[in-house]
């Protein structure tokens, strides 16, 4: 019988090796994997690349590896967002390398890689800063930057919902990145709120289909 | 009092008001994208009965206004990490899905900030570029492409009293040629390809009054209006 | 108030232009918009470039576009499915162009026009004839094939639900091309089996979102 | 017997015994796209309380077993466009995200149709090049990049007995290098870079005999076995 849990966040994040990419879902403090990035913390990877919309808040999660040191590089669309006081030090004292990449490119990137693409042509950040030094085409009049696939070795998702198989439903806006981002890693681990019996999700309904998913961890919902 | 009157007297909209007047051009069903900041607030000045629907870039397309308080939902929330309410007909979607809309020119309008924007309708609005803070672009970039209709609401000038509507961009651009429309403290202005027309002014305020605050040349558009919004607490 | 219903078939097609690019959902005979084709038929546009998955089936629908020499060009995955006489015949009397595109790609091929896209690389095809004339590139080590966006004029949709903003839900694998073709043309018109009120659809799993939709008709369920 | 008897007798396998073959191979927990045809048949014999996850390209992951009588569901099919129905735990996608899947590499193993595949893997399975016909690709092509894993299911030989495993494929690709396991109705052969390597050959038959029928230099493997199916009604 299938059955993607495990028992703990230290498991679900077990074997991560350092020098991996992590993909880190979650919008400001909206659907992130808050017990997951503690458990990453404990499990002691280091030289990591981490991908997320912002640079982590205050000194948990990711805020908490890069004050650790741990994280050689962040690929975010946006660092400064609330208390970003971790990645300012680090990005100031030139411990952390930054690659911008404007939050729709993050998250299509991240869709290339899941969809067995080679990469694309995007119209954003065509003439602009962000487009030195890469590749641009012209096509059918507008210019067109290539835009390569973006992969994790592993993704750190939050679901509402999950049933054995790994079927995954979410709660409002705390989808955000955490479809796509399922879909881009190697190994797609999630924490819950609450298991469900198999076919009780319907299936109409289902976000993220269990193919994507690798190990299941019921950490109940927020305090 | 004409246009050329170079002694009259003006008083420049607050934010409110801005918003308020950017609101009036969001025409019954059109789906709508409001940057961070100024942009949002026009989400409440929408004429009563008129359905605009919000979309924002973190998944929601159906935006509503401010919780009550006490109702706020913890994983309810709007671009600039606010609180926020889904309305009927409101949909939620992932982050691909989110940017394809705004990439793929599904959105009608996208009301965005900015530092600066050109007579030719360049934007700048991601980046000052102060060495001692990282760059962020969020979603920018994205939005100044992909909407079929890019619009732009900031003060007429910076804290100095200095234009940003220029010539050409300073700070590093978000896109080209991209703005159609620029609501500011003190007018509506129209970017075309004939140049910048100026469709509204404060009341009070003199085409050369406004042109001495603006760095490119402004025409008056034919059939121009006073911009004469409600009275509101700044 | 929004309201994108309109009162028949004939409404829901009125407009469309002689040359214009139509995609055409379904597979087989599921998920595709029977009284939208008919009503194309009866709406008299010609010289039409058809994108669906077949290339129609008996005397009706597409095969009965392409029987009154309506259809230009067909761009498909497979036209030999069922009885494709229709589409046979005009292919042998060369009154008909084929372009023939894998299936997952006439997919990904609309979903990069959704999406803003100036074209992808893609792994399939690479090797094979269907590639003779295409740009490719290798990247890491893998060859891939440039494809480049597709885009309707109109998209003909069938869906299980609507509200009348254009919210729609599906019915099993009638899912199928419907929620990428509604995504990829100018104008997305879907007949449905019923009309429900606005906010009675579970924001969580609306397929496709309004955005997408500009004319609803209701013809009900299959008889 | 050896395997080198040249004499033996041996009786190839049916539709059903290859399917059942090819569906032991099949491991719990695996995500498996079954092509049109004779390797659809596989699902029928997965082990009993072995759970495989069967995907078709049409928007289906969790694929059951036919409907009964009665119950077909008209908007519920496979890819071959017959009736199916839908397994607990079973959920329904768009196209894209179906090859998104298929694509992706997210798919464990792909078992697919052939008219021919090379020593070198390649396969040949979309095109017989009738020129009175129009050509078909349908999802081969993709689905002969996309899985991690690419078995192909076929006759051992053509109808005039002429071998289907080449040295070079006659017929045009679907795509090169692809196929890692080849299930017949006389044997089991795993391509590899050392070659083709026979792990299973039908009761009585002799490599000489299999060698004899197909193209390429077969290799018998160290650990080879006798393929035994069950009797099976043909």
């Amino acid at each position: 019988m299938i059955d993607k849990s495990v028992a703990s966040p230290a498991e679900a994040v077990a074997g991560v090796k350092d020098g991996a990419v992590v993909l880190v879902a979650g919008f400001g403090t909206v659907g992130i994997a808050d017990d997951l990035l503690e458990a990453l913390h404990e499990q002691g990877a280091t030289n990591l690349t981490i991908v997320h919309n912002n640079a982590g808040n205050g000194d948990t999660g990711l805020a908490r590896l890069i004050n650790s040191g741990r994280v050689a590089k962040v690929i975010c669309s946006y660092p400064r967002s609330g208390d970003y006081s971790a990645f300012l030090n680090a990005y100031r004292a030139k411990t952390l390398e930054l690659e911008l990449v404007p939050q729709g490119i993050i998250s299509e990137r991240m869709h290339a890689h899941a969809a067995g693409l080679g990469g694309f042509f995007s119209p954003v950040t065509a003439h602009t800063k962000l487009a030195e030094g890469k590749e641009t085409r012209e096509i059918d009049g507008v210019l067109y930057v290539f835009e390569k696939p973006l992969k994790g070795d592993i993704a750190l998702l939050r679901a509402k919902k999950a049933d054995r198989w790994g079927n995954l439903v979410y709660d409002q806006s705390a989808r955000n990145f955490n479809p796509i981002m399922a879909m881009a890693a190697d190994l797609s681990v999630v924490q819950v709120n609450e298991m469900v019996e198999l076919g009780s999700l319907d299936p109409e309904a289902v976000v993220t289909p269990s193919i994507f998913i690798d190990r299941v961890v019921v950490v109940g919902a927020k305090a | 009092m004409t246009s050329s009157d170079k002694t009259a007297t003006y008083k420049p909209l607050n934010r409110d008001q801005m918003a308020w007047r950017a609101a009036q051009d969001l025409q019954e069903g059109a789906y709508v994208n409001l940057g961070i900041g100024m942009p949002t607030r026009a989400a409440s000045y929408v004429p009563d009965g008129r359905e605009v629907i919000f979309h924002s870039e973190n998944g929601i397309l159906g935006l509503g206004p401010k919780p009550e308080p006490g109702t706020e939902d913890e994983n309810l929330i709007d671009a600039g990490k606010n609180y926020t309410t889904l309305i009927k007909g409101g949909v939620f979607m992932h982050h691909a899905d989110a940017f394809l809309m705004i990439r793929g020119k599904h959105l009608d309008v996208s009301l965005l900030g900015a530092f600066e924007v050109s007579e030719a309708g360049d934007l700048a609005n991601w980046t000052t570029e102060d060495p001692s803070f990282p760059p962020g672009v969020g979603g920018a970039m994205d939005l100044a492409v992909g909407a079929k209709e890019i619009r732009v609401i900031m003060d007429h000038t910076d804290k100095g009293g200095k234009p940003r509507i220029l010539k050409t961009c300073r700070l590093p651009l978000t896109a080209p040629g991209c703005v159609k429309r620029i609501y500011t403290n003190l007018a509506v202005i129209d970017v075309t390809e004939q140049g910048l027309f100026v469709r509204e002014m404060v009341e009070g305020m003199t085409l050369e009054q406004l042109q001495a605050l603006t760095e490119p040349k402004l025409q008056l558009a034919n059939n121009w209006q006073s911009l004469t919004p409600p009275a509101m607490a700044a």
